[in-house]
């Protein structure tokens, strides 16, 4: 099949979801003639011009709040871009509030057609406050979707679904995955939300992880096989809806559980998804379900630093061990 | 530095039928708000509400006669003045305070903050004071995107103008030229504090939009009919494509901040002089009489009528069942 | 002991630390003459004045910001306070990045001797906007310590404690409890961060519960006592830092858990508390750990309903049953 | 409209000292900011820099000679120009760099955005830019309250001036009439957005400022000495009580938004005339040689003993040891 990179899959679906419907409206930082500073949105400038595609101040939470003035008219289904992810928090309340409650909060009048785009993760040495992955926030968001695609695959499908849902999303990007090659067909296809995917069988213990923790994962998964140990790798790709059934009878298969992911470890996702796996199978397990997240410090500048946040295939190794040693 | 915004409006020169709408909204207004205000003494809905009283000339006179049902208002938290004057059935809005099904939220009782109704182009409200400047530029972008000629009118108060979304919204509205009208009931309180204790100006709210190159000015907003000019100017300048309009009408509350508010902290002659001169129904109501062009007497039906129907809204909405518990689980995702 | 309402015990604890520390200064919404619109802080500006106490314009993201821009300098020991909790939202980015992180990602030059109050809580029909209890989010944001009292003598011993502190403290008062009465003696004290309060011995099962909840979980208690269930009631006090020895001393006594919090259930603080009692006492328990939280859909306005979103005592009682009938 | 500054400045009417002092902080800043290129084509520091090569003049003339250390600045993310004018030893820059223990952050390698000098005034940047227009305020009312005359200059950039914070903070600093200078670096650009495409105003962003009351201008950039003047004006003004200061100062990128940018967005023969005839130290130098004050090879002279100064200082930075791992741990509580 076709290997392309994750940038050239999210480009290919916002070209084929602005083609579709010419509701759709694409705005942000540098997004147009610049084509974006990750370059995602290339291209469209050119195909579509302003006012589909559009160039904003630098104003994240104007950003966010036009977004959710445009959804609400029923005129318009807006994809606006935070430059980087972190600046989630500048636009917090138009986020959470706002395109997460506005249409529940008043009684369920108007849709939401919102997809956001954020960047995030540890990436080049960008610091405190261009590296952090905010997702686990929005999962105590009600109204929010949480998309966290791990390969060009999913993202193609997941953006596409994304955009066509009518109700708000939030479409997280891990930069160092923007270079990754995977394989995505030339048909058009789209991923439900709420469907993990089993990116490894394995009977040994489950690795539930998500964006470039993936990647990583299945690295350790290679490496742990080598020693015997088979995990089984599932990402739930959206954390919001949340495929506990998955997850659960993976758990109820292997009795071990480790969850993988770059968010700081204390409040991350992997604290949402334990609470559940140990309420719906506490006597399925056989260890302690360990998290791995990185370190609840905020994430230095130095690229020499920043190597000891992201976690690592050789810390993902040595936990499963110990997982894997606990005695049944 | 703004324009204070003065025309020499003669009643002779208006559709007699657009001014008894004014009228008519006006009492409609407060009717609704002296209702209200008895159905929390009655202690039939919660205590957060603020009442609107004393700037009715301000909703009705920027609304009646002159949005039509697509063009788009975000509303303010102070009365139900606008929603009234956008043709909001009444009976919805009580049953929105009520907490009946009737309700706009149907059952989730929105009260003051969170009614909508889109047919209307009552897009809602921000329980975040000031958030919707934001939203307003979107509504205004994807009309203009769209090519229809509708037009956003976003309410706040001059507390909410200090938010720090005015910057944001003001920038994108004269940026792309946006079909937006700011409308900044001043009346002079956010709360307890006085605008001079909280606001850094130049002279007047309205002097903050100068500087992104957005015409302004500031008008008494009890004045309804000075109101229906300002605004009829906005409203052109906006759908012949000539962008956003500032209007900062001035006007002050009867009443606390909010029902239970003491309200110890203005000067009661202040207070007593806008009750006695600058009420915008009494000071209309005389304008209509001395004009020739109506009576007290038509005045005073016309003002039962209306007791009428809020009597009769109220009862279609206190009728209304309650919702059932899990109304709450309905509606999260379209 | 004289009995005082915790909005009293809070005013108290304003009027003496202000006293003790002329770098004290407390700003916000209304605080000023108008004594806060929960009178919380009453009487400062008739002792302090300007610019001691003010009122500020209505501009949260400033407010928080500039209590850091005064910190920073090592002149001044801001005590802000937010309208409405649910404003953090607002000023998102200045307390998670900026009030969190300043002092580390500049190298630890700086202090940030921040105490941010904010008011919480379902009350009165405020609805969606006005009535949540955001404290969770903050849990997964590096340099922020949460406190949240129960009880007039905590919140009084805490937020002496907190403007004392030189590190950023998220002070959440719960509406409800403003006038709940309780023993604080006229003496002087302090509570420490990080020693969770045992509320009420017990043997059976560990409740462990925040803010209003924890008189909701001692009302429960004692009508489980009755039946002849003895709940032991912890009060964590501060959700960072956390006091999980307290906890799990507690844990590994009853073998049974549950965690009774405000805020909406997923992504909720009682995620983390659950995941991290799980990874440190799975073979203590007896029973999976349950979590009791406010429905996760936005909070309505009618009082009507808002009552079906705060957990009750009898919610409690029913998962309390619930977790003792697991059999051993 | 804001008022556009212009001043007759004579050199002679200058301490000879001073003006040695501008050129050199200049030469300085731009010697850092080639040299720290250079470790970039070395491999030695990360891809996140932002040249601030062709705004020299800006930051030595609102600095040098005028702000003491117990002033404090924001600077913002576009070269390290406001720092070394402040006095942050340079090897301590370049250890930020680096990301030795050198740097002021000792290891963790602040980069370009978050050194911090508190003995010299330099409280930090903000990576969200415009965030730190609300920590200004906060700096500035602290000392107001203490009731020192200490000055808070708040840097940031054309783009950065439109973040909803600028509101916030215009409002506080005139409101609490507040001893802080706003100083817009206008580079015309926010990387690829010309300001014209992203700023609504009347005619320049200054006037933004003016519906506060806020006395602004708008300056050349790159006359250090033009700069020089207007910055003493306003500090002059902060340390009387009168308040706040807005300068709109307008500069020009020589290089791209970061190193790497093709910065092909622009108009080539626009870069080429600011580099030509706008370059803020090829002017000044020639100023002081016409006018007497000093000759070419002292100018000359002066720029090796600058050059020494840094390859010492990068020594200084490279041969500091990296941190231990364990550093992430340290100094997040106080
Ligand atoms: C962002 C935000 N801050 C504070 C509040 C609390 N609050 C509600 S109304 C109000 C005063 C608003 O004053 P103004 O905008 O002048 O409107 P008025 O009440 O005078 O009509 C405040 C502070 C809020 N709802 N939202
Ligand atoms: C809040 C925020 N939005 C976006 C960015 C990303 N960003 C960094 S610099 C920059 C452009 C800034 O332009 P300007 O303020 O004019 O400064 P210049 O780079 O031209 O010196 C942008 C968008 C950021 N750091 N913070
Ligand atoms: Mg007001
Ligand atoms: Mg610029």
């Amino acid at each position: 099949m076709r290997q392309i990179t994750m940038r050239e899959a999210l480009n290919e679906a916002l070209h084929e979801e602005m083609e579709r419907d010419e509701s759709t409206v694409l705005f942000g930082e540098d997004v147009a003639k610049f084509g974006g500073i990750n370059k995602v949105t290339q291209g469209l400038y050119e195909k579509y011009g302003a006012p589909r595609v559009y160039d904003t101040p630098i104003a994240e939470a104007t950003i966010v709040g036009a977004a959710v003035g445009m959804a609400i008219t029923g005129h318009a289904r807006p994809i606006p871009e935070l430059q980087f992810g972190d600046f989630a928090s500048i636009a917090f309340d138009e986020i959470f509030n706002k395109m997460g409650k506005w249409r529940f909060m008043h009684g369920g009048q108007m849709e939401m057609p919102i997809t956001l785009r954020l960047p995030v993760g540890i990436a080049g040495g960008a610091g405190p406050e261009h590296s952090q992955s905010p997702q686990a926030l929005f999962m105590h968001g009600p109204g929010l979707q949480i998309v966290v695609p791990s390969t060009p695959y999913d993202a193609k499908g997941l953006l596409k679904t994304s955009i066509r849902d009518n109700n708000a999303v939030l479409f997280f990007e891990h930069k160092l995955l923007y270079d990754m090659k995977g394989d995505v067909p030339e048909e058009e296809y789209l991923i439900p939300f709420g469907k993990a995917d089993i990116k490894r069988e394995g009977e040994d213990l489950t690795i539930i992880a998500t964006a470039l923790q993936v990647q990583t994962s299945l690295e350790a998964a290679e490496e742990l096989s080598n020693q015997g140990v088979e995990a089984e790798v599932i990402d739930p790709r959206t954390l919001a809806p949340l495929d506990m059934e998955t997850i659960l009878n993976s758990v109820r298969k292997t009795g071990r559980v480790l969850i993988v992911h770059e968010e700081s470890k204390t409040g991350g996702s992997g604290a949402e998804i334990a609470a559940q796996i140990q309420e719906e199978a506490l006597f399925d397990l056989e260890a302690p379900i360990k998290r791995i997240g990185s370190p609840d410090v905020p994430i230095a500048q130095s690229i020499h630093l920043e190597q000891f946040y992201r976690p690592n295939a050789q810390q993902i190794i040595n936990a499963v061990n110990e997982i894997i040693d606990v005695p049944v | 530095m703004a324009e204070i915004y003065q025309r020499d409006v003669n009643l002779e020169d208006y559709d007699p039928d657009l001014l008894i709408e004014l009228y008519k909204t006006m009492v409609k207004i407060r009717s609704f708000d002296e209702n209200l205000i008895r159905l929390m003494q009655e202690g039939k809905v919660s205590g957060f509400y603020h009442s609107g009283i004393g700037s009715e000339g301000l909703s009705a006179g920027s609304i009646t006669k002159l949005l039509r049902d697509e063009d788009y208002i975000y509303y303010n938290h102070r009365g139900c003045n606008q929603k009234i004057a956008k043709g909001v059935p009444l009976s919805k809005i009580y049953g929105d305070f009520l907490g009946t099904i009737e309700g706009t939220t149907k059952g989730l009782g929105a009260g003051i903050v969170h009614s909508a109704d889109p047919s209307r182009g009552v897009l809602g409200q921000a329980g975040t004071i000031g958030s919707q400047l934001s939203l307003a530029v979107g509504s205004a972008f994807a009309s203009q995107m769209k090519g229809t000629d509708q037009v956003t009118i976003v309410y706040f108060g001059d507390g909410a103008a200090s938010r720090e979304t005015m910057h944001g919204s003001l920038n994108w509205a004269k940026l792309y030229n946006l079909p937006v009208i700011y409308i900044c009931e001043n009346n002079e309180y956010a709360i307890s504090c006085h605008v001079s204790e909280t606001h850094g100006v130049k002279a007047h709210i309205a002097d903050w939009s100068e500087g992104y190159g957005i015409p302004n000015c500031v008008v008494d907003g009890n004045d309804v009919l000075l109101m229906h000019e300002v605004t009829k100017e906005a409203i052109e300048r906006a759908k012949k494509g000539r962008g956003p309009t500032f209007i900062e009408a001035q006007t002050f509350r009867h009443r606390g901040h909010f029902e239970g508010d003491p309200y110890d902290y203005i000067d009661k002659a202040v207070l007593q002089d806008w009750k006695d001169n600058r009420d915008p129904i009494k000071n209309f109501k005389k304008q209509l009489i001395n004009s020739g062009l109506t009576t007290e007497d038509h005045l005073i039906n016309l003002g039962k009528q209306v007791e009428e129907e809020i009597l009769q809204a109220i009862e279609i909405a206190e009728n209304a069942p309650m919702p059932e518990r899990n109304r709450i689980y309905e509606g999260l995702f379209a």
